[in-house]
């Protein structure tokens, strides 16, 4: 038994983490609300696939690092905490290990509509104003992997413009369809819960920072506003929520990597959880910016808004609610 | 205790539910179908015109005197044209921080000439007030204010800046307290102003809220001349140096009964019992059920409330401090009943839309206007008593 | 329109709460707890009757004051905020008006299962141990009043000491069936739902006062405890939760007494947002006053538990909620 | 990252699990089927058996020494053994306060001789601790305490008044902080003194916590003479006039692992779920379903934490002023859980039973070993960093 992530996980994170500071800041968040549509600055992107980062969970033999869930949490929590505008969890935690050695190396960009098709009909497609493919659920309830050039494309507006979504009209074909077990599909769909939960870890995280940053600088009836009782108690309560969600993310990643018999509930656990975690804080951190939050110059909104789009994406947490309460024979 | 109605308000509600009913969807025709958001500048005049229609049919400022463009409708009327103007779905009013927030001052305390002059105007959005109280370093805490009114010979001379003026892009007048008496501290030493917007050396530079519309504003002073009367009569509200006390009777009305009628909020609760209904909430969010039940209630005892309040008011009884619970109740109420709407809508609550815009500016309601944090001191200190800190 | 309560009205209710004030204190609320079964003081409730409290509903012509719910809200509230420890809610709501002429100038206390048994079989008589009459919901679906000699009754330990509950055992005859026409038993239920409700007001109210007073007077750290932003904050949500749950109350007397079309909701809605106030409150007032409270030497607790005990009696929130819902077409 | 437990831990857990298994059905046996609270006389006396028979086995103290009573169990066999003991529905411990509260501060600044002669006996529950902190004006603010400790030859001359000691009626000893040097204030000028309750002018009072159970007691110290030495060694622990410090290892174990194992929550979560498929849940009850689930996840997810807390504790990272988190975590999550009860049992909940009884107790947890309040500004000011009020 030891809870910790090893060395290598470690330093993989501070790599990634050290990267996003760079390519990923605030002001590159904000550009991607408003460039073209596939105009957006991918460097970021880049160093991620330089690193290895989006083949990271594609078998060595084919081409990627062998990693497992429990090795790439933490790429995901920091992408979350950078707020990157690109599609990671659809590209590293559900394409790329399901396509293998087609997508290894490649860097390319998969948008999907895994995480917001709830119903039929109804769904879009976020990211695919800029990707270089799109895997699309298809209504022969089979896997579709489409080139952008082969579906049209109309950019809808969302929440968080830096989302980039699309509807997308798309024809299913004999040779767009993957060729994939089900079973490797539906861990494809579990990753990319936990991977969408570990993003809202990290979102968590950075409003949390930036609000005790602000509060502690902050001077209002001469004191500084992070010294008054309800500040403190609205940041402790987001705390709290993130001080739990944390290691059930974390262990939903063990549990997916070793394929335990509980692994659907605990990835469950772990959105539910670390939705209602970055909700919470995102809560709290507005209002403890008061007016200044509530304006799109200041940064706090690219990251709150990405909380709000992700809490609900790959199942809400009433829905994984809903789940667990199956696992628990209720 | 009797809590019907007359037959004369049953009357005027009948006549206000048929008149917005016609002329709400003349209006939208006029806009192309889907008026724009009054917090862009494509909104707000398409807004103006609707203004403009409420005017002409005195439903403007219902509870105004007739010479002011009103219907000298009660209290009660009040609150049933309000609950009608809602449930018709009318937009929220661009004039509402002139016809809520200052023209009560001006009732109170303003001189017979600058009631003759600023009201009328006011009534038929010929002049459009935005309120300038806040600045970059006073938010909760108005008192630290820093923008100043030097007297000079014949008037006043403005430097500073203000923000967070909704709406303060499109309008042509602000209200505001500046520091006259800078060796004064704090509360002391205010003056409350009348400023046009149009004076050399006023700049403005709109921006955006959360939901991306440009419904702010900062207001640059720099040097600005304000004579001691114009247009409009003085230019100063109140007595010179006592601004604080003029602007606290505004910020009373704010937080209490005028801003924030209950028939908003019954608005917003029936239209999220017909999201229920629409995406099949018994079968596929029975969770939600519970909540969304008590959402209704509290809209619905919102509108008990202030039967019980506006019966007080009205024999001599007003609600003093206990207006903070209102803010309290109708802002933490508004962001329920978004939170809920966002919730049914699952995985589409993402996309741009009314709930999703509303749900933005639901969240406003607890930081203006005195944050929630500052309302529940209050309540308190004064409604419980309880000691200062 | 006129939402406020008559000069009549008020001095009824100033008198009641004068005559309680000296006889049903806190010490006689505690007496209650001990004294043996049939041997509680009776001057509160003595006094009640002889100020017409307990006959209030039942019409002039059959001996009683012929009011409405209207102008007794105020007298089930004062009843609350005293902590009485006697079934006013089953007598002089329910079975007064039931029985008429047969109960006018009697007196009598009259407790009742009406407000417990949710399901048949596990109900619990609170008030039993001291009745003179017991008004039971019979197997044959009507109501008979039945008297303690002819029912086994077996006293029952429930959280609220004072609510004497008994279990009890008895046959229904033909003559305990109460004849009385199905929508007279409905109107009763409802009022003793409403009833109920206004002694959670009243109990919320005192429970908010004791708490004020003790936070204003008690220092820690140096300063009263009450100048502390967290302990403000609890109470202003007590006091919020009041101020509009009081109001739904008033209205429900309103509805009923009118027979207004929306009763049955009105008066789920009053009985669910003065439960909620009350625990809400109750919460609060043992938080705010720490260990002192959470001892029964001190007197917050006869309080507080008539609090949970009524906000569960007579349909919990829940359940009202549920009956709202149906009214609301959900 | 490796979650799995080695053969030895899941030999220990089968061990215990056996043992609790056999042993509790023989103690209820011989309490006549039902034990009474130990918060009673009559159920306190039950529990010593219970700890005698723990003791024998040695179970009492797994974490400790074998010298003392223990079996040097590691801290991951500690979590094993707390979680097997509540899953099987064995009691709270009479003696946690002893072995939980004291041990741990014997452990660190004790000498050999305190903790060969204390430790022992407590393990054995031979001597039973309750501890001396609060005082009726000092609560939260523990360092205002008045209780004085004046050097007399040989020893200590004791006056003052503690409370709130848990279970003080029924105890052997008392731990407690005294002031010690009158010249000081606050935090200096206490000691942290052991306290035989037999001593002369030591008067112990019973009173009933809030479910009636005589679960308090308050002490009144009369001029009692504590000499510098008894049978257990000094009856001074650390320096004299350090007892602060001294006690806050102390508190911070009553925050952290030691007192409130994930174990004893798992445990009522689990009942919770049996709860409610008894009642039929799913059917009588949906509204509930979803906060049913998350409070069984607050548990669950308390469990995942303290394994990562326990990894870093061993690898030399021990946690610090998070456990105030800890602490916020499970009161809450043990008055939710409590408070789901009840809902599922309806009106039945007025009944006394285990349920209410446990929602009595949850009660309490938001206020005793610092309030929720005190904690939530721990979190603030020591993890987050936010200034001092």
């Amino acid at each position: 038994m030891d809870f910790r992530f090893s060395e290598i996980d470690q330093s993989f994170r501070d790599g990634v983490r050290a990267a996003l500071d760079e390519r990923s800041s605030p002001a590159a968040v904000r550009a991607a609300w408003d460039a073209a549509p596939g105009a957006t600055d991918r460097s970021a992107w880049e160093a991620l696939a330089a690193m290895g980062a989006l083949d990271a969970l594609v078998p060595e033999a084919e081409g990627g690092l062998g990693l497992d869930e429990r090795s790439v949490v933490l790429v995901f929590q920091e992408a979350g905490r950078a707020g990157l505008p690109d599609p990671i969890v659809e590209t590293a935690a559900v394409a790329a290990p399901l396509l293998g050695s087609r997508y290894a190396g490649s860097g390319a960009v998969v948008a999907s509509d895994l995480g917001t098709s709830a119903a039929p009909g109804t769904s879009f497609v976020p990211w695919a104003a800029d990707a270089d493919h799109l895997l699309l659920g298809g209504p022969d309830g089979r896997l579709h992997l489409v080139a952008p050039g082969e579906a049209r494309l109309e950019p809808v507006a969302t929440v968080d413009g830096s989302r980039r979504a699309c509807r997308v009209e798309w024809e299913p074909s004999p040779s767009s369809a993957l060729d994939v077990p089900a079973l490797a599909v539906a861990r494809a769909r579990e990753r990319g819960v936990l991977a969408a939960a570990a993003l809202l870890v990290g979102l968590a995280e950075r409003m949390l920072e930036m609000t005790v940053g602000y509060v502690a600088q902050r001077e209002q009836f001469g004191a500084k506003i992070g010294s008054f009782q309800a500040v403190k108690h609205h940041l402790a309560d987001a705390a709290l929520a993130q001080e739990f969600s944390r290691p059930a993310v974390h262990r939903a990643a063990w549990s997916l990597a070793t394929a335990s018999a509980d692994a659907e509930r605990d990835v469950s656990m772990a959105k539910a959880m670390a939705s209602d975690a970055a909700l919470v804080t995102a809560r709290a951190a507005l209002q403890c910016h008061g007016a200044i939050g509530y304006t799109t110059e200041y940064d706090l909104h690219l990251y709150m808004k990405r909380a709000w789009a992700l809490a609900r994406a790959w199942g809400d947490a009433a829905a994984h609610r809903r789940r667990v309460a199956r696992s628990l024979e209720m | 205790m009797d809590l019907t109605w007359s037959d004369e308000e049953e009357a005027f509600r009948a006549e206000a539910r048929g008149w917005l009913e016609e002329n709400l969807a003349r209006w939208r025709e006029g806009c192309g179908g889907s008026p724009a958001s009054g917090d862009t500048a494509e909104g707000f005049a398409q807004q103006r015109i609707w203004e403009e229609m409420l005017f002409d049919a005195r439903w403007a400022v219902v509870s105004w005197p007739e010479e002011y463009g009103g219907r000298a409708a009660s209290l009660w009327e009040w609150l049933i044209f309000e609950e009608e103007y809602y449930r018709a779905g009318a937009p929220q009013r661009i004039t509402q921080n002139g016809i809520f927030l200052l023209a009560p001052t001006v009732f109170e305390v303003g001189t017979q000439e600058q009631r003759d002059r600023i009201l009328p105007r006011m009534a038929a959005a010929q002049d459009l007030w935005c309120q300038g109280w806040s600045e970059p370093g006073s938010g909760s805490d108005l008192a630290s204010l820093r923008s100043t009114a030097r007297p000079v010979e014949g008037g006043w001379m403005l430097d500073g800046q203000k923000t967070w003026t909704t709406r303060g892009a499109f309008c042509t007048h602000l209200f505001g307290l500046f520091r006259s008496d800078p060796e004064q501290e704090r509360h002391r030493g205010l003056t409350y102003l009348l400023v046009p917007l149009d004076l050399d050396g006023i700049t403005v530079r709109g921006f955006s809220r959360l939901d991306g519309d440009t419904g702010f504003a900062e207001v640059f002073f720099d040097g600005v001349f304000l004579p001691d009367s114009g247009p409009l009569g003085a230019t100063v509200l109140g007595e010179v140096g006592r601004g604080w006390n003029v602007a606290m009777a505004t910020t009373s009305s704010e937080r209490g009964l005028t801003l924030r009628s209950p028939g908003r909020f019954m608005a917003t609760a029936e239209r999220l019992l017909e999201l229920w209904r629409a995406v099949d909430g018994a079968t596929r969010a029975p969770h939600l059920r519970d909540r969304v039940v008590d959402a209704w209630m509290r809209a619905e005892a919102y509108r008990v409330q202030t039967l019980a309040v506006v019966s007080e008011t009205l024999a001599g009884n007003p609600p003093g401090a206990a207006t903070s619970l209102v803010k309290l109740w109708w802002s933490e109420l508004d962001v329920e009943l978004h939170d809920l709407a966002l919730q049914l809508l699952a995985t589409e609550a993402e996309l741009e839309g009314p709930w999703s815009k509303g749900w933005q500016f639901s969240l406003s309601g607890p930081i203006y206007a005195g944050t929630n944090e500052i309302q529940r001191n209050i309540t308190a200190e004064r409604v419980l008593g309880l000691p200062r800190s």
